[in-house]
């Protein structure tokens, strides 16, 4: 590649964390805080039912939870349930993007709270189950072992 | 000579009365700063399928039947966006390049804009384009609402090469997770491989700064990679020993096979064509010659060959390929086509230069299944009735 | 990997401290039907200078220091008008083909967009362009200002020479006298063997039917010949055994040489280049790594080859060509250049496939003078001042 | 070339006769009618003086006379007098294109009138000198021979 002019400004460890909010399956990347599923049914009914509908189902936005037909049937559910190998994106895509019409409102309690909620209402943790920086990365999600690369030679060993 | 005199000058006095057109008689509009189309073409618009919840949300389409030559308009390139086009102001937006770097370093759109550029043009197709054809109905739709998730531009920018040059890279740093100033936060995982060999950091398209809607004022151009990996108005590139696993590369742009399984991080756009004209919904008005026109393109290279069928695939001719023919990019092919008024179908398929030929229709679905959703790039089949009417068949 | 996982847990409190953008935070602009630039890309415009009187009488330059690659945007193609923009309505506009062929024909619009088509990357020059090169004095002004009556575009139309052989030719058909249908009713003679060779009958412009000040709904492309030629809202072919000797063709584009006599029917134009970075009225921050990047063109051909001098012509350097490198196209160029903050003057020199070699200034004036006006192709010299801030001058 | 489908309509000659404007040197294609430079003057001083200037000079618009710089000289006068190698082009443009703000608003006798005050006040014919088709082409301007091909191949012998 041709040389630049070497223009970059160093970036701060405070900068990049401030910017930084990617979380990895294995955790990193994950704040400080946490929620369980009862605490997130309060943040759910009140910012994402609009959308999602009530339990995750039934709105005009994504359908979360109630999936049920397996992925080989005609007419396969792709929810988190069913779907979705990692419980590391559910917690990222909710602190990026959603609730949709404000997202980077929610606390980082909040986070964890409806990610836990949404596990728990697709059956993958219980009611009470405390979700933070150390459970998180534990679970292993039903569809965990459900995909194949297409380029295996660039999968990480 | 005489002849053209004596037309002229005899019929002198008739002619007065064909008066000259309005526009011949009065002096036309003025020059004017930035053009725009002829209020007559009005027509020719992205057609929009947005969530009525949130008119951000959605996707609207490049309409390739209404188009010609393989350069797409800025204005009419395809758009996919996840929550709304972000109004940047260039002077407050940088980009970051952190994580499994020598030193995270952090630049202004000014200070890219200093950087050594490269142009070259290149097709963007959106993983999720065609997915009609994984419907057991031929969708009924012009063709650029069936196909027109893709789009050609010219792409200006510093080739990403050169930054993570000036960062240094960490032995481990594999990935590169490359995310939006949108909001979405829109972000993908892309192997290192790819981000040191073609990838651009975008700043022009097609003469002019990046429009809004296609990531002004900076955008990740992975040439040949599907759509959702171009990543728009980028702000941030993490370093790292593995993918992110983001929404968009799990929930989303994968394909489910029928086993069940998953085909992850599929990436390349597989060689691609269709008849753009005539097309689905247009009429032939009656038997004789007719101009095909279509476009066909590869993630992998340049296309080599597109044959044409117009007896449903029992025989093909190779078409003419307009230059330039180049790689990852739209290119134009041509056949002129002499109808007799029978019934006909109409099929393109392209070759590229791995050698790689466009799957029939019923091969792909064969090893795909039906909900695989992306990626499709089976042969296009139009049919032409007896009356010139041109509707979509899968045949 | 434990270092990402600190940088990142260990001081989220602080992260706060730093909130996302707006656009990161709000949704976006909703999708939209037909694009346009950026706001904050306003100041990038076509310049006008027209008639005080007539505000359709002038010319438009395209800002070709503020744009990259090759392709330029139909918003800010070059615009030269004579009596305004005619507002044509295609349904009535038709082309008449008449005078020394076999049979008089007349074809509308829709009829046309039924013909066998190419496309074609090509330019576009003002046969006026740069014409400020002529003056003792060098015009301190955007690039675009003084060498912008030039733009590329990819143009896809019927061949001339196909409506051509369906009216037949009579045997002394050696011109064609085409005609706009505008307010002026522009009309220029081309000798028949360019008519039969790569002259487009064009109908779309960058993808989409012409825009309306590049002669919608149909113009004369002829590649590589001056601008007045490539006849906009063409209406009008009348064969002949002579050249009509327009006003267009003898009273203007005909240069004026020293001694007296002027140079008639010139049509090509010739190899040139420009570096349109850095160009007069940019600054250099300071010294260091500077890309440079402009553009060739040549009627006769491809580019072969583009040189660049950091030293006013001293010594040069092989600038290198971004692909495509098409015939009678723009050629970007580009050279990363070491400035040492000393004066500077930079130059660059393109030679065509031909083998000819863009000439300097005092060549050019040598040999036609200063007041041929049209087909200025002199090399381009710009200093660079102790400063960074950059001017034009003859050197 | 491709073969294309053949949709041209033919062209009736009342229609082609409509279209032509074009004039050529040897004044094919000029219409019946005729003009002299004393009526010209009518013309001109209502509907060409307000731009081009009383006399064909001074306005806003191109010099139409008045050149006196030889083509040679320092500041070269490049007007229908100096410069123009034919007299049908004066004509032609005329029709086809002036006045700017009325173009097709004269009729035939008012082109050749307007045509012959110009010539006029170029010193080229005499004020009471008829230009008709016959006429016109047979005026020899000044720099008839000013003007050198660039691809003489090109050049009608
Ligand atoms: C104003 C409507 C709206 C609200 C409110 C909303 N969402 Fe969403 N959500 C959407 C839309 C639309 C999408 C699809 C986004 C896309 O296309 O990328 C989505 C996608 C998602 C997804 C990904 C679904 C998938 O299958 O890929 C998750 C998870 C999600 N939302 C969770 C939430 C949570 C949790 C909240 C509340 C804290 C919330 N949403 C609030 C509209 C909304
Ligand atoms: C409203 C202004 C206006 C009026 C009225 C007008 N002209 Fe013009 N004329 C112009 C302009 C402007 C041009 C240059 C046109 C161009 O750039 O092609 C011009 C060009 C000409 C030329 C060509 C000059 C050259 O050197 O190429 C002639 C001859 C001419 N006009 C004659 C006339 C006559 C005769 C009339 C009246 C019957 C007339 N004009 C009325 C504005 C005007
Ligand atoms: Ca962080
Ligand atoms: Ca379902
Ligand atoms: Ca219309
Ligand atoms: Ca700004
Ligand atoms: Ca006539
Ligand atoms: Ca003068
Ligand atoms: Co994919
Ligand atoms: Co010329």
């Amino acid at each position: 590649a041709p040389e630049g002019p070497r223009l970059g400004q160093p970036l701060e460890a405070a900068a990049i964390s401030a910017l930084d909010i990617t979380v990895f399956p294995d955790g990193t990347g994950l704040p400080p805080g946490q929620g369980t599923a009862v605490e997130g049914k309060a943040v759910y009914d009140a910012k994402c039912a609009a959308c999602h509908g009530p339990n995750g189902s039934g709105g005009s936005a994504e359908e979360l939870a109630g999936g049920r037909n397996p992925l080989t049937s005609a007419e396969p559910d792709k929810t988190i349930g069913t779907y979705w190998p990692y419980a590391s994106t559910v917690f990222d895509f909710i602190r990026r993007a959603m609730p949709l019409d404000a997202p980077r409102s929610l606390g980082n309690d909040e986070v964890y709270a409806v990610t836990a909620y949404l596990l728990h209402a697709n059956g993958i943790i219980g009611e009470h189950d405390r979700l933070d920086a150390a459970t998180l990365p534990k679970i292993r999600m039903p569809n965990a072992a459900g995909f194949v690369w297409v380029y295996p030679e660039r999968q990480p060993r | 000579k005489a002849g053209l005199a004596v037309t002229g000058a005899a019929l002198a006095g008739t002619a007065q009365a064909v008066p000259p057109p309005p526009w011949m008689t009065r002096p036309g509009a003025p020059l004017s700063n930035y053009g725009q189309p002829s209020p007559h073409e009005r027509a020719v618009i992205r057609w929009i399928a947005a969530n009525a919840d949130a008119p951000g949300n959605g996707i609207s389409w490049t309409p390739l039947e209404r188009l010609e030559g393989i350069v797409t308009p800025s204005g009419l390139h395809f758009e996919r966006h996840h929550n709304g086009v972000p109004q940047i102001d260039p002077a407050v937006h940088r980009l970051a390049v952190h994580g499994r770097v020598g030193k995270a370093l952090s630049f202004g759109i000014d200070d890219l804009l200093r950087y050594p550029m490269t142009s070259r043009l290149c097709f963007i197709e959106c993983g999720g384009n065609s997915n009609a054809g994984w419907h057991q109905e031929p969708m009924q739709a012009p063709a650029g609402n069936i196909h027109g998730l893709a789009s050609c531009s010219e792409w200006t920018g510093v080739p990403l090469a050169t930054v993570l040059a000036e960062c240094g890279l960490q032995p481990n740093a594999q990935w590169l997770i490359a995310e939006g100033a949108d909001a979405a936060a829109m972000n993908v995982s892309i192997p290192l491989d790819k981000a040191l060999d073609d990838a651009l950091l975008a700043l022009y398209q097609n003469g002019e700064r990046l429009r809004p809607e296609n990531g002004y004022p900076l955008r990740l151009v992975l040439p040949g990679w599907e759509g959702v990996t171009n990543v728009k108005w980028l702000h941030r590139l993490q370093l790292a020993d593995q993918p992110a696993m983001a929404r968009n590369e799990t929930a989303k742009y994968t394909e489910l096979l029928p086993s069940g399984q998953a085909r992850q991080f599929s990436f390349v756009m597989e060689a691609k064509s269709l008849i753009t004209r005539p097309s689905a919904g247009q009429a032939l008005p009656g038997p004789g010659l007719h101009p095909i026109s279509g476009l066909a393109w590869s993630g992998r290279g340049a296309i080599r060959r597109v044959e044409v069928s117009t007896d449903g695939g029992k025989t093909w001719q190779d078409a003419a390929l307009d230059s330039p023919v180049l790689p990852k990019c739209f290119t134009r092919f041509r056949l002129s086509w002499r109808w007799d008024g029978s019934p006909a179908i109409l099929k393109s398929r392209a070759t590229d230069e791995t050698g790689y030929v466009q799957p029939e229709r019923q091969i792909l679905v064969a090893e795909r299944g039906r909900h695989g959703y992306f990626h499709y790039n089976a042969i296009v089949s139009w049919a032409v009735a007896a009356d010139g009417s041109v509707s979509h068949v899968h045949a």
